[in-house]
C-alpha cells in the first residue's frame, strides 16, 4: 500500500506528473476516437450511392445488351 | 472523363499500400506505447536535478518533436500539392493538420505542468514558448482556412500558402534556444556531442519518441482514408445532381 | 491579328462547365457567344482573358500560346466585366483617367465624347444611375484602346438609345480591323458575326 | 512604374476623399489606448510600465481592423480583376496597394503616437525609440496583413478568419517592437532591436507580397 | 524587356534584399537580444536603479541565506556576481550552483530586489548516482567551470 502511494506521490510531484500523462492519454484517445468516426460516417455514407451507381451500370449494360 | 481518372489513380494506390500497413502501425504504436509507458513509468530512474519530474520529459518531448515533424510535413506537402498538383499532397497535409495541432497542444500543456515545479513558472514569454504557441495558432488557422472555403480545390491553395508562409517559424523553434538566452534549456538529444541524457533516460525517451511517430502514422491513415473517401463521396453527389 | 482557343473545358467546384470549345477569329470579326444562364459564358470570357485557368485547352494569340510567352497578350485585349470596376467616391473622368494611366493609354477626352459622357463626367460614379456607370465602364475601350474586346453583357441596364450607339461603337471599332468576344441575350444585328451557342456545344458531347 | 505610381495615387486618392474610414481607424487607436488607464487604474508607474505594449497592440488593432479592406473593395466592384489584367507583375501590384495602404492607414498612427505616449507617462527616453521602432516594424503590419487579406478576399465573414491568420504571425514584431522600448526606457541599447524590426521588414516586403500574390491569383480564380 | 529578363532582375533583387535582411537579424543576434541579462552586462551597461529587467545566471555556492520568506543569494556569471533580496517562495530547483533567473529592479545600494525567481536547468539528465560517481571519478563539471 505505501509503494502504490509512493508511486503516485511520484516524490511530490505527482500533481504535476499525473496529469502529464493523463491530458496527452485523453487527448490522443480522443483525436483517435473522431478519427475513426469520421472515416465510419463517410463509409456509411457512401455504401448507398456506390450501389446505386452499381445498379445503374448494370442497367445501362443489360439495355445496351438488349438493344444489340 | 479523363480529369476524373487522374483523380482517382494516385489516391487508390495510396488507400491499397496503407491498408498494408495500417495493421503493423497500430500494432506497433500498442506495443511501443505499452512498453514506453512501463519504462517511463517503473523503469527510468529520477534525475538527479529534478527528481520524479522528468517523467514528464516521455510525454512531452516526444509531443514536441512530433509536432514540429508534421508542420514540416505538411509544408512539404504543400509545396508538392502547389507544384505538381498532385492530388493526394493536399488531402496528406490537411489530415495531417489536426494531429499536429493535438500534438503541439499537448506539448504546451505538458511543458508548463513540469515548468511550474521546475522552473517556478506555468508559462513564460521567452522565445522557445512563444515560437511554439505561434505554431499552435498556425495550425488552427490552416484548419479554419479548410472550413472557410466551399471549394476544396481553393481551399487546399489557400492552406498551402498559409503553411508556406508559416514554415519559417519551424527553424525558429528548433534554434531559438541557441540563438537567444531562454529560460528553457538547450537541446539535449540531437546535438553535436551526442546527447546529454544518460542512456537509463534516453532509452524511455526513444521508445517514446518511436511510439508517438507511429501513432501519427496510424491516425495519419485513418484520416487521409477519410479525405479520400470524403472527396469521393462528393464526386458521387455531384454526378447525382447532373442526372 | 487572329485568336484562337483550342479545345477549353472548365470545371468549376468539381463540375464540368462546358468541354473541348474551340473557335478561331481574326480581325473585323465578332464572336457571339450564347448560352443559358450557367452555361458558361462568363466562364469562357474570363478565360480568354486569362483570369481563369483553363482545366484543358489553351488560347492562341496570332498563332502562339498564350501560356508559353504571356507578354503577346498582355494590353492587347480589354475586358468589360458584370461590375463596373468604378469607385464610386471619384468622378467618371477620375475613373477612368486612372484606368488608362494604369494600362499606359491616354484617351480619355475622346471617350467620354463618344459616350456622351461629358456632361456627367465630373459627378462622382456612386450617384450616377445604373445606365451612366455602364456607359462610363464601356467608354474605357475607348479610353484604353485596345484590338480585342472581351465583353460579358455590355448592353445590359441600356436604353435603346446607348445600344445603338454602342452597336456603332462596336461596328467602327471592327470595321477599324478590332476584334471583339461578346456575350450577351440581346442580339445586336450584327452581320459579320460568327456564333458559339454553349448550350448546343454540350448537346453534343 | 507609371502603373505602380497611378494605383498608389488612386488610392490614397480614395482614403482622403472618403476621410471617415481614415479618422475612423484613428479614433479607434485613441479610444483603445486610453481604455487602459481606465482599466488598470491611473497609477502612473504602472501606465509607465505598460505603456509600450499598450501603443503597440492599439496600433496592431487598428491595422487589423482596415486590413480587410485591402483588396475586399476592389474584389467586390470588378476592379481585382482589370487590376489583374495590367502590365506590371501582380506582385508589384500588390506592393503598391499594400504602400497604399500603410500610408494611409498605418503611418497616421505613428503621427499620433508621441501624445498618446505622453498621456501614458511613457519616460522621455521610450517615446523617440517608440516612434523609431514604429516607422521600421509597422510595414511588417501591412505586408503580412496582405497576405490575410488576400486569403480571406469575397469571403463573407472573413474578418474572424483574417485576425486568426494574422495575429499570431504579428507576435514577433510586436515581442520585438515592445522589447525595443523597454531597451530604450531601461537606457540599454536601443540599436539591436531597431535592427532586427528593419530585418524583419525587408523580409516580408519580398516574401509577403509573393504569397499575397497567389492567394489573390486564388481570389479571381 | 522581356518576361524571363525581368523576372531574372526581381529574383536578383529579391535575394539581395533577403540578404540584406538576414545579414540586419544577425547583426542583432550578436547584442543584447536577450530574456535575461547576466550581472557582466549590468556592470557593463550601468543600468539605472528602479528599471524592471531580469537577471540571469548562477546561484552563487554557500551564498544563499533562507530567512523566513526572504531568501537572500548571490547572482554570478563567475565575472561578476551581484547580491539578490526575494520574498517569497523559490521554485524547487532554485539551488547552490543551479541557473536562476530573477525578474525585479536594482536599489540604490545595487541590490537586486526580484519580485519572482525563476530556476534554469541545463539540457543534462542522468540519475543521481550516474552523477554521484561521475564527480567522484572528477570528469564532472560544475556548469559554472564551463563558461
Amino acid at each position: 500500500m505505501t509503494t502504490l502511494t509512493e508511486f503516485l506521490g511520484m516524490g511530490g510531484y505527482g500533481a504535476f506528473i499525473w496529469p502529464s500523462y493523463g491530458i496527452s492519454a485523453v487527448v490522443l484517445i480522443l483525436l483517435v476516437a473522431f478519427s475513426l468516426r469520421r472515416l465510419h460516417r463517410i463509409e456509411a455514407d457512401l455504401i448507398p450511392l456506390e450501389q446505386n451507381r452499381k445498379t445503374r451500370r448494370q442497367n445501362k449494360s443489360t439495355k445496351e445488351g438488349a438493344a444489340s | 472523363m479523363a480529369i476524373d481518372l487522374h483523380k482517382f489513380a494516385n489516391p487508390a494506390r495510396f488507400l491499397r499500400i496503407t491498408a498494408v500497413i495500417f495493421p503493423w502501425a497500430a500494432a506497433l504504436t500498442l506495443l511501443l506505447l505499452g512498453i514506453g509507458l512501463y519504462f517511463a513509468l517503473f523503469v527510468s530512474p529520477e534525475d538527479y536535478q529534478q527528481g520524479n519530474t522528468v517523467r514528464i520529459m516521455f510525454v512531452h518531448v516526444p509531443a514536441a518533436w512530433m509536432s514540429m515533424s508534421v508542420y514540416s510535413m505538411m509544408a512539404i506537402s504543400a509545396a508538392v500539392g502547389l507544384i505538381w498538383k498532385h492530388p493526394v499532397a493536399d488531402l496528406s497535409a490537411k489530415a495531417a493538420a489536426p494531429i499536429g495541432a493535438c500534438f503541439t497542444f499537448l506539448a504546451l500543456v505538458t511543458g508548463s505542468l513540469w515548468g511550474q515545479p521546475m522552473w517556478g513558472t506555468f508559462w513564460v514569454w521567452d522565445a522557445r514558448l512563444t515560437s511554439m504557441l505561434i505554431l499552435f495558432f498556425l495550425y488552427l488557422g490552416y484548419m479554419a482556412i479548410w472550413e472557410s472555403y466551399d471549394d476544396p480545390s481553393k481551399a487546399a491553395k489557400a492552406a498551402a500558402i498559409l503553411v508556406l508562409v508559416g514554415a519559417i517559424n519551424v527553424p525558429v523553434i528548433k534554434f531559438s534556444v541557441d540563438w537567444w538566452n531562454t529560460l528553457h534549456q538547450p537541446a539535449s538529444v540531437a546535438t553535436m556531442d551526442g546527447p546529454k541524457i544518460h542512456s537509463s533516460i534516453l532509452t524511455p525517451l526513444l521508445i517514446m519518441g518511436t511510439a508517438y511517430m507511429s501513432l501519427f502514422v496510424t491516425v495519419f491513415i485513418i484520416r487521409v482514408k477519410a479525405e479520400i473517401l470524403n472527396r469521393r463521396l462528393r464526386m458521387m453527389r455531384l454526378v447525382q445532381l447532373e442526372d | 491579328m487572329s485568336l484562337n482557343a483550342r479545345h477549353l473545358s472548365c470545371i468549376r467546384q468539381d463540375r464540368l462547365i462546358f468541354k473541348n470549345i474551340s473557335f478561331s477569329l481574326n480581325s473585323g470579326e465578332v464572336l457571339w457567344i450564347k448560352g443559358k444562364n450557367g452555361a458558361g459564358k462568363s466562364s469562357l470570357l474570363r478565360i480568354i482573358a486569362g483570369l481563369l485557368k483553363p482545366i484543358q485547352g489553351e488560347i492562341l494569340w496570332q498563332g502562339e500560346n498564350v501560356k508559353d510567352d504571356p507578354d503577346i497578350f498582355q494590353n492587347q485585349f480589354r475586358y468589360i466585366a458584370h461590375q463596373d470596376a468604378l469607385k464610386p467616391a471619384l468622378t467618371g473622368t477620375e475613373n477612368l483617367r486612372f484606368w488608362s494611366q494604369y494600362f499606359g493609354t491616354d484617351n480619355v477626352p475622346a471617350a467620354l465624347k463618344e459616350f456622351e459622357l461629358e456632361r456627367i463626367a465630373d459627378v462622382p460614379t456612386g450617384i450616377m444611375s445604373a445606365g451612366q456607370k455602364k456607359r462610363t465602364n464601356l467608354a474605357r475601350l475607348i479610353a484604353c484602346p485596345a484590338p480585342l474586346w472581351i465583353l460579358d453583357e455590355p448592353v445590359s441596364s441600356l436604353d435603346t438609345h446607348y445600344i445603338a450607339l454602342f452597336r456603332n461603337q462596336l461596328v467602327r471599332h471592327v470595321k477599324n480591323g478590332g476584334m471583339a468576344v461578346l456575350a450577351t441575350h440581346q442580339d445586336l444585328e450584327l452581320d459579320f458575326i460568327q456564333m458559339l451557342d454553349l448550350d448546343a456545344e454540350r448537346g453534343k458531347s | 512604374m507609371g502603373s505602380f505610381f497611378s494605383l498608389l495615387k488612386r488610392d490614397i486618392q480614395l482614403a482622403v476623399r472618403q476621410g471617415s474610414a481614415f479618422t475612423m481607424t484613428l479614433s479607434f487607436f485613441v479610444i483603445a489606448v486610453t481604455l487602459f488607464p481606465l482599466g488598470v487604474g491611473p497609477e502612473l508607474s504602472i501606465l509607465a510600465r505598460i505603456s509600450p505594449g499598450v501603443l503597440w497592440v492599439g496600433a496592431l488593432l487598428a491595422c487589423l481592423l482596415t486590413l480587410d479592406r485591402m483588396f475586399q473593395a476592389d474584389f467586390e466592384d470588378g476592379s481585382l480583376d482589370q487590376l489583374m489584367l495590367g502590365s506590371m507583375p501582380l506582385e508589384i501590384m500588390v506592393l503598391a496597394k499594400i504602400s497604399a495602404h500603410w500610408l494611409t492607414s498605418v503611418f497616421p498612427l505613428i503621427l499620433i503616437t508621441p501624445i498618446l505616449a505622453l498621456s501614458l507617462n511613457m519616460p522621455g527616453e521610450g517615446i523617440g525609440a517608440m516612434i523609431l521602432a514604429l516607422l521600421l516594424g509597422s510595414p511588417v503590419l501591412s505586408l503580412i496583413g496582405a497576405i490575410g487579406a488576400a486569403l480571406t478576399v469575397g469571403m463573407r465573414r472573413g474578418g474572424v478568419l483574417l485576425s486568426l491568420l494574422v495575429l499570431p504571425l504579428y507576435i514577433p514584431v510586436l515581442i520585438f517592437g515592445v522589447a525595443a522600448v523597454e531597451a530604450a526606457i531601461a537606457v540599454l541599447p536601443v540599436g539591436p532591436h531597431l535592427l532586427l524590426l528593419s530585418g524583419l521588414s525587408l523580409g516580408a516586403l519580398v516574401l509577403c507580397p509573393l504569397a499575397a500574390a497567389a492567394g489573390l491569383r486564388l481570389a479571381v480564380d | 524587356m522581356t518576361r524571363k529578363r525581368r523576372r531574372l532582375y526581381f529574383v536578383v533583387a529579391g535575394m539581395a534584399v533577403l540578404g540584406l535582411a538576414a545579414t540586419l537579424v544577425l547583426m542583432s543576434f550578436e547584442d543584447s537580444l536577450v530574456f535575461f541579462h547576466s550581472p557582466s552586462d549590468l556592470v557593463e551597461k550601468s543600468i539605472p536603479a528602479g528599471r524592471n529587467f531580469r537577471l540571469g545566471g548562477l546561484v552563487e555556492e554557500g551564498s544563499v541565506i533562507k530567512d523566513g520568506v526572504e531568501v537572500r543569494f548571490s547572482v554570478t556569471d563567475l565575472a561578476e556576481t551581484v547580491p539578490v533580496v526575494f520574498r517569497g517562495l523559490v521554485p524547487d530547483l532554485f539551488r547552490e550552483g543551479q541557473g536562476v533567473v530573477a525578474e525585479g529592479q536594482l536599489n540604490e545600494q545595487g541590490v537586486f530586489i526580484a519580485s519572482n525567481v525563476l530556476a534554469k536547468h541545463d539540457e543534462n539528465y542522468m540519475p543521481p548516482e550516474v552523477a554521484e560517481s561521475l564527480k567522484k571519478a572528477g570528469k564532472w563539471q560544475p556548469k559554472g567551470e564551463k563558461q
